[in-house]
Parts: C-alpha cells; structure tokens; sequence
C-alpha cells in the first residue's frame, strides 16, 4: 500500500463537435443515471438493510434501481460489508465482468478502512486500493434512508459524467494490479483481460500498463486460443487420437 | 436408345467401373462426375414427364409367362432425382479427403463405393418397375445393395445389418405373398390388370393385400412397429453411406406405398375397409400408424448421445409425416407429404454430412465428447444450422413447408387429434436437434479440439450446395411444388395448384416469399438495432460467469448429459422400451422352438419316429 | 435308343472292376471310374439328342411289359439320368485314403441311381433303391471315425425300416391290383387304389422313401451323417439321393395315388420338414450341421411343391430340385474347408475371398434372391401355392416364406462371420482338397448364373419336362403301344 | 394495396407494436409493484432500460452466434408483427396466416437459443433446455386452441378471422363461441409469456436467470426490446382470435392490455414451478379444457 490517497482525474471525453451528439451523449448519461441495475455482493451485514431499501417501504424501483442477477447484467456494484482476501478476488472477479460502465459503491465502515475487523489478517480494509470505489456509504450498517441518499448521490454524480471509477480502472490498472498482486501474490490472474479491453474500447491510459502487468504476463498461466480461425483442409489425422 | 435406357445404362455402367477399377485413388471423383451424367440423363427426360408422357426401357423380359417391363414416371423420376442428387452428393464427400481418411484407417473405401453405386442403381431399378415382379425384383435388389452398404464398416454395424435383412426379408417375404395373392385373383402382375381386378375382390381379400403389402413396405420405412432396425442400420454406416440412406434409401417404402396402396388400390378403397370391433378405418389406421411413427422415435432421438444415432432416429420419425400427408389425400395433404421426401432428404443429408465432418476432425460423434466447435467449424455449424431448421420445420428452410401443408391439411380435413400428434412430433424435433447443434457446437470449446480446423473441401462444398438447396426451396417451394404436382397428376391423387412461393388458398394461404422476405427484413432491423448499440468485443470463453469461480480449461463446465432433465424427469417412465421386447419376446420364442426341435433331431431312437409316424398316419388314412 | 441301359450297366460293371483293377494298376482304377461315367454321360446325350422329346419304353429280357420289365424313358428321367451321371462325377471322390473301395461304391451309388429313375416297375426300383442305400451306407461311413460309423448306423437302421415299410406298402399294392408295372398300375389305379388301403400303401412307401428324402419325421439320420462323412459324400446324399428318392414319390403320385388326401400327407409332412429343418439350422452350431438341417428345410420346400396337384406343382417341384441339386453340393464342398463351429470362421471370408464370394452367391440363391435362379424356382412355387384354394395351401405358403426368413438370417449370420476381421482364437481350416473343391464349386455357380441368364428357355423347356412327366396316359400308351427292341 | 401503404405498414406495424410493447413492460411492473405496495417505476423507465442497454460502453460478445443470435431474436419478432394484424393494417398476414405466424414466432427462440449456447455458460444452457422444455408445455395447449379456432372459422387467415368475429359483434366473438378453449389459450399465453409460475427456465436465485445469465449490454437490451414485442405479440393474438380483434385502436389496445393484464397478475401471485410440475400442469388441464372446447366447437 504504497499510496492512501485516491486520485480522481478529470473525465477527459473527447470533444464531440456535433451538437446532436451532445444531446445524445447527455441522453445516454440520463438514461443511465435513470436505470441502475444494481449487483448486491452480499458480503457482511449490510446486505440486511438492502431488502427494506427495495421493498414497499422505501421501493428502490421509483429510482429505476433494480437488483440483477448477474455481473453481466449489472451497472452498480454494491459491496455490503467487510470483504476477506478470498472474497475480494471474487470481487474483483465479478467486477471485471461487469459491463463498462460500472460503479462500485462500498456500504458499510468495514469498506472504507475495515471497520471492526481492522486487526484482521484476513480482511482487505480499504476497497479503492483494489477496486474503483465511486461511493462510500458509511454507517455500520447505513440505515436504508442512508442507502437512498447514496444512490441519489451516485444517480447525480453519473448525470454530470463525475461517476467515472471504470474508466480510472483502466486507466490506472497497473496500480490497482500492483495492490492486488501484494495481497494474492504474483500468480494472481483473472480471465477477464482488461488491458485488451482498454485498448479495444481506447481507454487506456498512461498508468494501464507497467510493472505490474508485466508481472501479470510473466505469471499468466496462458488461456487456450478460442478466436475463431478458419482453415478449410489440411492434415488428415484428429489430433490426440490414437492411430489404429 | 431412350432416355430410360441411357440412364440405366450408364448407372449400371457407374456400378462396373467401380466393381473393376473403384481401386484406384481417382475413382471416387470419377464416379461422382457420373452420378452427375446420371443426373444428367435424368433431367434429360424431364421435358417427357412434365408432359406426363412415361419414358419406357426398351429391354422386356417375359418369363413364366410374366411380362416384366421398366419405366419411368413422374412419380419414378421425383423419387430418381433425390436418389441421384444424394448418390452424386455422398460420393463427392467420400472422394476426398474422407475416402482417404476412411481408406487409410483400414476402412475398404472399394466397397463402400461399390455399395454406394450398387445401392443407387438399384434403386433406379426399383423406381423404373413397370409391373409387380419388376417391383418385387427391384425392392430385393435395393434390399441387399443396403445390406452390402451397412456391412462396410464392420462391427457393431454388422449386428445392425443382419437385424436389418431379417426385417428387410420378412417384409419382403409379406410383400411377395402380397404379390401371388394378387396373382392368383388377377392372373399376371401389370398394374393395368391389378387395378382392374382390385373392385373386384372382397373386402377380406383386400385387407389381406394391405397388411401384405402395407406390412412389408412399412418395414423399409421404419414404421412403427417395424422401426427397431434403423437407426442403428443407418448411424452405423461409414460418413456418406450414411448421409445417403438417411435421405433417401428408407424412401423406397414409401414409393413403394404409393405405387400400391394410393395408386393400383386406391386411397378410397382403404377408408371403406373397417377394422373390426373400432369405429376406424384403414386410411385410420395408416395415419395414426404415420403419428405414432413421427412422435415415438422422435422422442426416442431425444435421448440419444450419440448424433449419429439421433439423426438416424429422426429420420424414422420425419418419414411419418410423409405418410401422414399421404394418406390424408388431399391435394395440401400429398403435395406435403411428397414434398417433404425432397425437403427431408436435403435436411438429412446435410446434417449428417456436418455431424461427419465433426466426426472427420475429432473423432467422435459422441455429444457429451464435443463443445464449442463454432468458432473452428463455421461452415459446418452453419450447414448445421440450416440442417436442424429444416428439420425442425422452422421457416425460412424447406423443411417447415412441407410440414405448412401437412398441418394445414389436417386442419381442413378436420383431424385436431392426428395435428396434435404431429405438432408434438415437430415440438419433440425442435428439442431434439437443439441439442444435437447445442452439444456439438456451442458452449465450452474443449482443450483437445484447440487445434481443430474446418472440414476440407470436399466435403464441405456438398454442405454448401445442400444448404443452398434448402435455403431456396425454403424461399420458392413452388421449384419443387412444379414437381410433385406431376407426381400427383401422374399417381391419380388431387392435384395441389401452387405458386412460386407456395399456394393460394381461400382459407389461409402460404407464400415463402414474403414471409421470407419479411423475416430477413427483419432480422436487417434487428441487426441494425444491433450493430447500432456499442462496440463489442468478444471474450474469451472463461470469462464467464460462474457464480465468482475462476474457471479454467480443466473444468468441463459444457452442460450436455441429461440435457432435458426436467423432461426427462417426467416421461422417462414412459421409455419402456416395449417394442424392444416384442422383438426379443418373439426372437426368444423363436430360439426356444428351434432347440426343441434340435432336440427332436437328435434323439437317441429315430425309428421310434418312424413308428409312431407309421401309426399316426396308417390311422389318419384308414380312419 | 436302348443303349440307354448302359448307363446302368457299365457303372455297375465298373463298380465291380474297379478294387480289382486297382490292384493291377492304380492309375487306371483311377481313371476307370471317371471316365465310365463320362462315357454314359455321352450315351445319355445322345439319347437325348435321338429321342425328340418324344418319350419311349424298353422292355428287358425280352419280355413284353406288363409280365416283363421295362425301362421308362422320358425327358424326366433323362434328365435325372443325367444329373445322375453328372453329380457324380463332379463329386468324385479323387483323393481318398481308401480309395478303391469308395470309387465303387459311388459308381454302384451312380449305376443304381440311373436304375432307379430309369425303371418303369415298382419291384426293379425298390430293388435298386435298396443297392443306392447299400451304397451310401458304405459312402457314409468312409471316414472310418467314430463318428461317422455312429451315424451310418443310425442311418442303417432307420433305412432298414424304411425299406421294410416301403415293401409292406408295394406287397399292398400287388395285393389291390396284382400287377407291379407302372403304366399297368397307372390304369388300374383308379378304381383300385383309390381306397383307404391304397393310401395305407401310399402313406407306407412315401415314409419309407422318406427316409432317404429327408421327409420329417424320418431324417433324424441327416445331421449325424452330413457332419460326419465327408463333404462330397454329404453332396452327394443331400443333393442326389435325396432327389431320387422325392423322383420316385412323384412318380407314384403321377400315376398310382391321385388321391388329395395322398398330396395333403406330403404336404404337411413337408410343412412341418421345411419348418422344423430351418429352425434346427437357425440353432445349429456348425456348418455341416447347419446344411444339414438347411437341406431338410430345402426338401420341406420340395414336398411341398411337388404336393401341388398338375403341373403346376411338378414343374415347381423339379425347379426346385434342380436348384436344390445345384447349390446344396456347392455349399458341402465350400463347407470342407471351413469345417467345425461357425464361430470359428471369423475372417475365414476374408483369407479365402474367392470362396467366401461363391459362398455369398450360393447363399442368395438359395435365399432366393431375384434375379437369381433360386428365385424363380420359389416363384414358381408361390404362384402355385397361392392358385390353389385349399386353406392349408395358403398355410403353407406363410410357412414357406417364413422358412425363407430364418434361412437368410443364418445364412448370413455366417456370411457376417467369414467376413469380419478374425479374432484371435478363430482358426480358418483349410485342407488340401481346396482347389478341387473350390474348382468344382465354381463350375456350379458359373451354371448357376448361367441359368439366371437363361431363365426364360430354361424354364419353357423345364415347363415342357414337368408337362411330359405329368402326363399318366402318355406313360401308359408308352410303355404298351411301342413294341421291344430286344 | 399499393406497394406505398404496404410498406408503410411494414415499418409501421412494428414499431406500434415495440411502443405498446414499452408500455406493457411498464404495465406489468407497475401491476407488480402495486400487488407489492409499492409505487412502481416510472412511465419511461422500460425506455431508459433499453437505452442505458445500448449505451453501454463495453458490450461483452461470446462469438458472433451471440450476436446473431439476439438479431434474429428481435427481427424475428418484428417480422412476426407484421404477420398480425392491428387496427386498419393488415401487412402480409394474408401471405401467412396462423400457423406461419406460430412458427415465425419460433424463430426468436432459436436465435435466442442460439445465442446463448454459444455464452457456452452452463446456466444459460440450463435456462435454454427448461425453456425449450416449457415450449413443449404449452404449445400441446396453444396448438388444440389454434387448430379449433381455424376450425370454427374455417381458415387460418387472421384477416378473415377477425372480419367474421367482428361480423357478429361480441356474440360472434371467439370467446363466445369457442369459452374453453378461451380458458385453455390463457393457461398457454401464462406459459409462453414465461410469467410466474412457469418461469423455471429464468429462476433467477438458482440458474442465474438462466438465458440471460451472460447477456450484458446491447444484448440484454435486445432481450428487452424482444420483451416488449413478445408481450404484444401474445396479446394481440390472443384478441385476434377470441376478443374479435380490433375495431378501432381505442378499443384494440384496451382489449389487448387486459388480456395481458391477466398473466402479469396471476404472475404476482404464486410461485415458481418445477419444470416436471409445469408440464404435468400443462398437459393435464389445458388440454383436457382445450379437447372438451374442440368437441364441443367440432360437434
């Protein structure tokens, strides 16, 4: 943990001409901020306060926030509560998976500096050094008027284009890589390959690659090729079958 | 020369040179080029059949004062045509690169194409019969050239052909009874004599004649009961065997159907015959005989693991519905049924090809063994793809209009119980061979077909134009319709009235060509929702979502055993595999009287036989 | 004309020559046999070509029929004659360890025969009956194993009573109408015969007789001998005798007992002998046993074609035989090479192609596959079954096709076995008579495609030969209207 | 019918029915949310699901299959539509009629079925096989009440259907004639809405929302939009053949929204079957209700 603070740079869009496009662009924001799948890692006891915040009484759906199921299918990360080492390569897992872009909101003190379990050797205590944290959620637990008012907070901050931790996880994935290594060791690997998606989507930046990577390429324990390629014809024999 | 002559002239002249020289590496491409002359040749009588004139063979035979003559009609030469385009297809897979395959692991590529060759002439025999005998000749060559293709492979196929010729015999044996009986009433074996003779026999008479002769080609088409050989027989065969029994060597029964029982007795004579102690009739008893035909093995398919034998096993099911638009007589009803020979044919073969390329490349056809094949066998899946729509009876293919014209027929005729059964047949299909393209080539790539490729030319090109084929007679089904509406006129059946894109009722109408045209109107509006959303990128496959679990390549996460659990959960009692228990109850039987009477020959005392046979008969005589 | 008696005569000679001769110089006891039968080949040509068609009678000793006896000579027994001649000269015993012995006993066995089918009077064709079956005893048991003698014995004694049964019935005959002569018979059959003891005496002769033609329930005999002597002999026994023994039925069918219910006797017998006889080969574990058993099942079929009344039934009935004749020795002789269990003869097709491709070819024929001749041969039989009303020939007709089925499965149950890779235990026996039999099996098939590509003469003049045979009053007219020649 | 009006009405037809569609989505989860006390989304929400779907920058592809596969989902159903007819367009629905219409409305399942093969995620694969399954559930029911209703007006052109409905006025309607087999087309539009209690190919909380499971996106997105069509597709073909179609639009879209009012409430009130109870359920009431109905409509 070489560095506490967490810096947040800028949004730096590129700078769209077109009025339409502006329009479309602020569309787009609105429509996000205005549906938010949410993902609840249910890991420690804020879970507990999430079903009142979705039920009758608070109904979460006004907001058009509704809990999915998959990463895939979700826009909001929701990690509700203390994360132990094990847990948070799951989580890290599941956040590399979720579709671009993707918010993380940490709920409860225990993702913000580990809370009560601070003594524990077994717990990450602070969830931006290994993931993009767009919004803490203190209290333990937060109350679900508490929950309400950090979506409200995260609904605003997505309409001014603020909310923009995906894109710092990209930009910075060899910082997050490097704290990631510290804790897993220098084997650790996901399948999802986010330089690649950086790059495919442009948004890599200075701090994508570096050390860190490399040591990811070094270690990386090589995925099987699966793009499709065609060739049409050549040798007769099926591999790995015995020739009779 | 006729055109007749020609073409069985140079089908046999096929046979012969493979017989002689088929050991030589180019003989397989040689001999597609003839199927192609034989193609050839037969479109060459095509301006005579459509003016509904029959082109005869100028050789006759007469002996035991039985005139035997060869000749082609519209009805011979649709079903000539499928014969051809299959045999052509077959041999071009088995020319390249498989035959080599084939040949190099110890397989007799000669025999194979042999039997390939023999199996096409003499289904060109059997479709050229112009009078009982010549038909009965016929149907025990096309029964023998089989048995001699599903030997090829040896083995496991070995037991599935001697199960198939002892069938094929009996049937053979009902459908010769079937033919002196009709001898003994009419005095000689022309069709003209027979259907002249037919009014004139009793009812009893003719029931006999129909389970003869019904009994004996139902067993060629794999109709219930006489369907336990087939899929075995057919799944067994080596790659293009295979491909060509499963589009058309069953088909012999039903030509064989519709020369006898539509065409020389008569739709209208079989609903006058009761079945005693019911309320149904013959023409009853044959269509519910067709349903129960396509939902049994259909739902028998379902279980397979195997595609070959799934394939196989949908091919007994697809060939009830046929009969079901057969029998049914109407114009809509035949016109599907006979369509759907074509359309079947083109689906089957093309199916089996792609699941023989899999094979080709892995080495199994087993589906709980392959996974993921998309992405190294495009054009396979694709073929695939087509393959099961038309199978399925899914629009755009071929396939879902010859099933339209069953449905709509068993709607206007008013049969909700026998749509019924064919849906379920159609829904049971859908299952089945979402499976089959599911397990073979979507899902988990496996580590060991990494390295696997396309299927080489050879026999990918035959999937192209099979796929083409279905694609366009999917679109334009009158190309095909033009066909079978000769057929009809020439079989004596009403005849459909179709335009290009299908046909023009007053109460609900078809036509392809929109609905086509609207579907992939469609899918440009789907694709260009699509393509107008973000840019995709595509992951690999472990980047999957498995519950926060790192998956790996060791993990066989491909879900493929007990695909339909829930289902299966369900109606797995009813498997109960009661025909299969017949067969051995009877073979059983049988054995038990055969070692009595192996016993009886090995007694210690034979005189005491001959005594006893000496007292029984002298009292027989004197009393 | 009348060297027609030499067929008789000059193999009975030589029978007799020939242990002698031996003796004196073995190449020529060799060769006397073979080309004695040769010879009367020859003169059974020439017969053949002299007479016309037209059928004529030679009394013996000088005596006119009906007090003396008589040769009949019709296209018929020419024809047997010569098949006669002709078998037993392709099956000649060439190689033997007890050579002399067995080279008379088949030319006494070939000699006797031609007497039998020559013969126009009920004594003279017991008599030489008796001598084919002295003969093929001896012939039955010239492999001198245990087994062998085991079986001749059975097949002596059941013989024995058959013999036994066959004279009651000709003593009954003699009682009813005093005369032996069958054109004589042939008139007084009518009014004497046709009564309960005229059946008896049917009913005696056809069991007796039956004994050699494999009738159920007296060919118990059949599968013991077959698997024990040697495949020539078994040729020889189920494709010659067998059908000499079913001549003589038909002939006191044709001219003694008219009578349905003697047809519907042969009939079920036959039934039950062409049901019983496939299952048996369906069971059977090796291949001599399995011809075996197919051959009782193959003389079912015959009975049963010879059952139906005219000419119908003789002219399926002789097509059948001859086809019969054809392929049955062919199967014996491929047989010699892959004796013992079926089992065994895993890749046996494949070592010895030729072989297993003539063993396909007879197969089908004997299955009855169209274009083949044995197909014709069924068809004649079917058409004939079907034409007749009696429900108990449509009985038959299921019957018949059903035998078909079985027997094509185990046919082909063992073309199957000699065409699959061999397992390591299986053993293909070949013995050192490989290429004469395979020679003289190939001569069969070669005339059994000949035959198939000329059905259509063949059968018209088969027709023709059925028609003659048929025919009571020509035999009559015959044998009394042309005066003797001695 | 000029080749102007019948193009308009093949852009047109479609896209009324993707509004109608966003609007029944709303109504459904609006008609949850009031079951459930709660105020429910707001009016544009279904809409700006489907376009965050879109906009999201990252749109995770498994192979082109998946791709394809949600193309032919939603163009299968927008070719579908226009074999339906609304209200004063009739599109193509007299080159079709009934049973392409029930087939072409097969051709998104197996795109979508496709698709989701090729995620090659053992869930989706799952979700797939129950869903194929639920298929065979309820079309045995659908097909007994397609094949009476082309029986009672004898043909199987919606067009004429609903002219010889519309004829009669409300006694001429399908539902009139024909109750049971009413009753029995609502057990199938239950099932092939995939509405609660026949949605054991989504179960979320054990398959992980089974086809869905890997679609992110523009994928999901089309799976919306396909929602929407869906909804609509089996609503207006339930009113076509037994509530007489439409008249006017007015009456044709309330028509229309309380048919679809039915599955969505009863979806709300009970629990999710197994796939083995579902289709016992299935192939024991609907089609005894549909084959009484058919004897009585055939009689």
């Amino acid at each position: 943990m070489k560095e506490i603070d967490i810096p947040i740079e800028a949004s730096v869009d590129r700078n769209r001409t077109n009025p339409l496009a502006r329009v479309f662009d602020e569309l787009v924001r609105f429509c996000r901020s205005r549906s938010m799948f949410m993902l609840h890692y249910c890991t420690g006891c804020g879970a507990i306060e999430l079903p009142p915040a979705m039920t009758s009484r608070f109904d979460m759906e006004r907001l058009g926030i509704q809990p999915m199921v998959t990463p895939r299918q979700a826009d909001i990360l929701l990690i509700t509560g203390y994360v132990s080492i094990k847990t948070l390569k799951r989580v890290i897992l599941t956040y590399e998976q979720m579709g671009s872009p993707k918010y993380v909101i940490g709920i409860c003190s225990c993702t913000v500096n580990g809370g009560m379990y601070w003594q524990s050797y077994a717990t990450a205590k602070q969830l931006d050094q290994y993931l993009p944290v767009d919004l803490y959620i203190a209290g333990c637990m937060p109350r679900p008027e508490a929950v309400l008012e950090g979506m409200r907070k995260l609904m605003d901050r997505i309409r001014s284009g603020e909310a923009d931790g995906w894109k710092d996880y990209y930009r910075r994935y060899d910082w997050y890589l490097g704290n990631q290594q510290h804790l897993f060791g220098d084997d650790w690997q996901t399948p999802a390959d986010v330089i690649g998606e950086a790059s495919h989507y442009d948004l890599a930046g200075p701090g994508t690659e570096g050390e860190h990577t490399r040591l990811l390429q070094q270690c990386q324990k090589p995925l099987e090729p699966q793009q499709t390629f065609f060739q049409i014809g050549g040798s007769l024999e099926v591999k790995g079958e015995s020739h009779e | 020369m006729t055109p007749l002559d020609e073409l069985l002239l140079f089908s046999g002249l096929t046979l012969v040179f493979l017989l002689l020289l088929g050991r030589f590496s180019y003989a397989g491409k040689v001999a597609t080029v003839f199927y192609g002359g034989q193609l050839l040749f037969l479109a060459k009588m095509a301006d005579r059949i459509v003016d509904g004139s029959i082109v005869t063979f100028s050789l006759q035979v007469e002996l035991f004062g039985q005139q035997m003559s060869w000749r082609f009609d519209a009805l011979s030469w649709f079903f000539a045509v499928i014969t051809l385009g299959a045999g052509l297809l077959s041999s071009w897979y088995a020319s390249g690169e498989w035959g080599e395959r084939f040949r190099r692991r110890g397989g007799n590529l000669w025999l194979l194409n042999v039997a390939l060759a023999a199996n096409v002439f003499s289904m060109l025999i059997l479709l050229g019969s112009g009078d009982l005998l010549a038909l009965f000749i016929g149907w025990e060559l096309v029964s023998w050239a089989s048995f001699l293709l599903m030997t090829v492979a040896g083995g496991r196929a070995i037991q599935a052909a001697m199960r198939y010729i002892t069938y094929a015999m009996s049937g053979a044996m009902a459908i010769l009874a079937g033919i002196v009986l009709l001898w003994s009433h009419a005095g000689g074996l022309q069709y003209g004599q027979i259907i002249e003779v037919i009014p004139q026999l009793s009812q009893a008479q003719v029931w006999l004649l129909v389970a003869l002769f019904g009994s004996g080609f139902a067993v060629k088409m794999g109709l219930l009961p006489f369907h336990l050989w087939q899929a075995a027989a057919y799944a067994e065969t080596p790659g293009p065997g295979a491909a060509f029994f499963g589009a058309i060597s069953a088909r012999m029964g039903l030509y064989a159907i519709i020369l006898v029982l539509v065409q020389l007795i008569g739709l209208a004579r079989l609903s006058e015959l009761m079945i005693p102690f019911t309320f149904l009739d013959m023409r009853d008893l044959w269509a519910w005989i067709a349903v129960l035909t396509i939902i049994l093995p259909t739902y028998i398919a379902l279980r397979q693991s195997d595609a070959r034998y799934l394939l196989a096993w949908h091919g007994i099911g697809q060939g009830g519905y046929m009969l079901l638009g057969l029998v049914m007589g109407d114009a809509l009803g035949s016109a599907g049924g006979l369509l759907h020979v074509f359309n079947y044919a083109t689906n089957q073969a093309v199916l089996f090809f792609a699941v023989f390329a899999v094979m080709f490349r892995t080495g199994t056809a087993d589906l709980n063994k392959l996974g993921g094949l998309i992405t190294r066998m495009p054009i396979s899946f694709f073929a695939m793809l087509v393959g099961i729509i038309g199978l399925a009876g899914l629009p755009p293919m071929n396939g879902f209009v010859s099933k339209w014209f069953v449905y709509r027929s068993l709607m206007i005729e008013g049969e909700p119980l026998l749509f019924l059964g064919a849906i379920i047949g159609t829904l049971g299909t859908i299952l089945s061979v979402y499976k089959l393209i599911h397990n073979t080539f979507l899902g988990q790539l496996r580590v060991e077909h990494v390295e696997v490729r396309e299927a080489p030319w050879s026999m990918v090109a035959p999937m192209i134009i099979l796929m083409l084929l279905i694609f366009a007679t999917g679109v334009a089904p009158g190309l095909v319709l033009d066909w079978v509406a000769l057929v009809q006129s020439a079989v004596g059946l009403p005849v459909v009235e179709n335009t290009l894109g299908g046909v023009e009722l007053a109460s609900g109408s078809l036509d392809m060509l929109w609905v086509v045209g609207v579907l992939f109107a469609g899918f440009g509006i789907g694709a260009l929702l699509f393509y107008s959303g973000g840019r995709t990128r595509q992951v690999h496959q472990l980047d999957n979502y498995a519950g926060g679990h790192f998956l790996t390549a060791e993990i066989r996460y491909h879900y493929s055993d007990n695909f339909y659990a829930g289902l299966m959960h369900l109606i797995r009692p009813w498997y109960r595999g009661s025909f299969v228990w017949l067969e051995s109850t009877l073979g059983s039987l049988l054995g038990i009287a055969a070692s009595l009477i192996q016993r009886l020959y090995g007694a210690l005392h034979p005189s005491i036989y001959l005594l006893v046979t000496v007292v029984v008969t002298l009292t027989w005589v004197l009393l | 004309m009348n060297t027609i008696v030499l067929t008789v005569v000059l193999p009975l000679l030589a029978a007799f020559v020939v242990p002698v001769l031996s003796r004196v110089s073995p190449l020529l006891g060799r060769l006397l046999g073979p080309l004695t039968l040769a010879y009367a080949i020859l003169l059974t040509l020439q017969v053949w070509l002299g007479m016309e068609g037209k059928p004529f009678s030679i009394a013996l000793g000088g005596f006119q029929p009906p007090l003396g006896i008589n040769f009949y000579v019709d296209r018929l027994s020419l024809l047997f004659t010569f098949l006669t001649l002709v078998t037993s000269l392709l099956l000649w015993p060439w190689r033997n360890e007890t050579e002399p012995r067995q080279y008379a006993l088949t030319l006494l066995l070939a000699a006797s025969a031609c007497g039998l089918v020559l013969s126009g009077d009920l004594f003279n064709i017991y008599v030489f009956y008796e001598l084919i079956s002295v003969a093929s005893f001896g012939l039955a048991a010239a492999t001198r194993s245990g087994a062998a003698f085991a079986a001749s014995l059975r097949y002596l004694i059941l013989s024995g009573l058959g013999s036994v049964l066959v004279l009651c019935g000709i003593a009954i005959v003699y009682l009813q109408t005093g005369t032996l002569n069958l054109a004589q018979l042939s008139q007084l059959a009518p009014e004497t015969l046709n009564t309960p003891l005229g059946m008896s005496a049917f009913a005696l002769i056809l069991l007796g007789v039956g004994v050699k033609g494999e009738l159920f329930p007296v060919n118990s005999w059949v599968p013991e001998v077959y698997a024990a002597a040697s495949s020539r002999v078994s040729g020889l026994l189920a494709g010659l005798v067998s059908k000499l023994a079913v001549l003589v039925i038909v002939r006191l069918l044709v001219l003694l007992f008219q009578q349905e219910s003697a047809l519907q006797l042969m009939l079920i017998l036959g039934l039950l002998g062409a049901i019983s006889g496939e299952l048996a080969a369906w069971r059977a574990k090796d291949m001599n046993r399995m011809l075996a058993f197919s051959s009782i099942g193959q003389l079912g079929v015959i009975f049963i074609a010879f059952s139906i009344p005219g000419k119908t039934g003789l002219f399926a009935g002789l097509a059948l035989s001859l086809h019969h004749l054809l392929v049955k020795p062919a199967l014996f002789l491929l047989a010699e090479r892959w004796r013992g269990s079926l089992v065994g003869l895993r890749g046996a097709g494949l070592a010895s192609p030729v072989a297993g491709g003539l063993f396909v070819l007879l197969a089908l024929s004997l299955v009855g596959m169209p274009p083949l001749p044995g197909f014709w041969a069924k068809f004649l039989l079917f058409t004939g079954l079907a034409a007749q009303q009696s429900v108990i020939y449509q009985v038959a007709l299921g019957v018949v096709l059903l035998s078909i089925v079985i027997e094509a499965n185990y046919l082909f149950r063992v073309v199957m076995n000699l065409f699959q890779p061999a397992g390591d235990n299986s053993v293909a026996v070949t013995t050192d008579h490989g290429w004469l039999n395979l020679g003289t099996t190939f001569l069969l098939s070669a005339l059994l495609i000949a035959g198939m590509l000329l059905m259509g003469p063949l059968g018209a003049w088969l027709e023709g030969v059925a028609m003659q045979a048929a025919d009571p009053v020509l035999y009559f007219d015959t044998v009394f209207s042309v005066s003797a020649i001695h | 019918m000029s080749i102007q009006t019948l193009l308009m009405e093949l852009v047109l037809m479609p896209l009324v029915a993707f509004v109608v569609g966003l609007f029944m989505v709303l109504m459904l989860r609006r008609i949850g949310a009031k079951l459930q006390r709660r105020v429910g989304p707001p009016v544009m929400q279904p809409l700006y699901d489907i376009v965050k779907l879109y906009g999201k920058k990252t749109q995770i592809s498994h192979g082109w299959m998946h791709d394809i596969g949600i193309v032919m989902a939603v163009g299968g159903y927008v070719a579908a539509e226009t074999l339906l007819p609304v209200p004063g367009m009739d599109g193509i629905a007299d080159k079709g009629g009934l049973v392409t219409l029930v087939y072409v409305m097969m051709i998104p399942s197996l795109g979508l079925a496709l698709g989701v093969g090729q995620c090659a995620n053992p869930n989706g694969s799952i979700g797939i096989a129950r869903a194929l399954t639920a298929m065979l559930a309820y079309d045995v029911p659908f097909v007994i009440v397609v094949f009476g209703v082309a029986w009672y007006f004898g043909t199987t052109n919606l067009v004429d259907i609903i002219a010889i409905q519309q004829a009669g006025g409300v006694a001429g309607w399908g539902a009139t004639a024909m109750p049971l087999l009413a009753i029995a087309g609502l057990f199938a539009l239950q099932g092939m809405l995939g509405k609660q209690p026949f949605e054991i190919y989504i179960a979320p909380a054990e398959i992980a929302t089974g086809p869905m499971v890997e679609m992110s996106g523009k994928y999901l997105g089309g799976l919306f939009v396909m929602q929407c069509f869906q909804l609509y597709t089996a609503g207006v073909l339930y009113v076509s053949l037994f509530l007489g179609g439409g008249e006017n639009w007015l009456f044709f879209l309330l028509k229309v929204f309380a048919v679809v009012a039915i599955p969505m409430t009863v979806a709300f009130l009970f629990p999710r079957y197994k796939t083995e109870q579902m289709i016992r359920l299935m192939w024991k009431w609907p089609v005894m209700i549909g084959l009484l109905g058919l004897a009585f409509v055939m009689h």
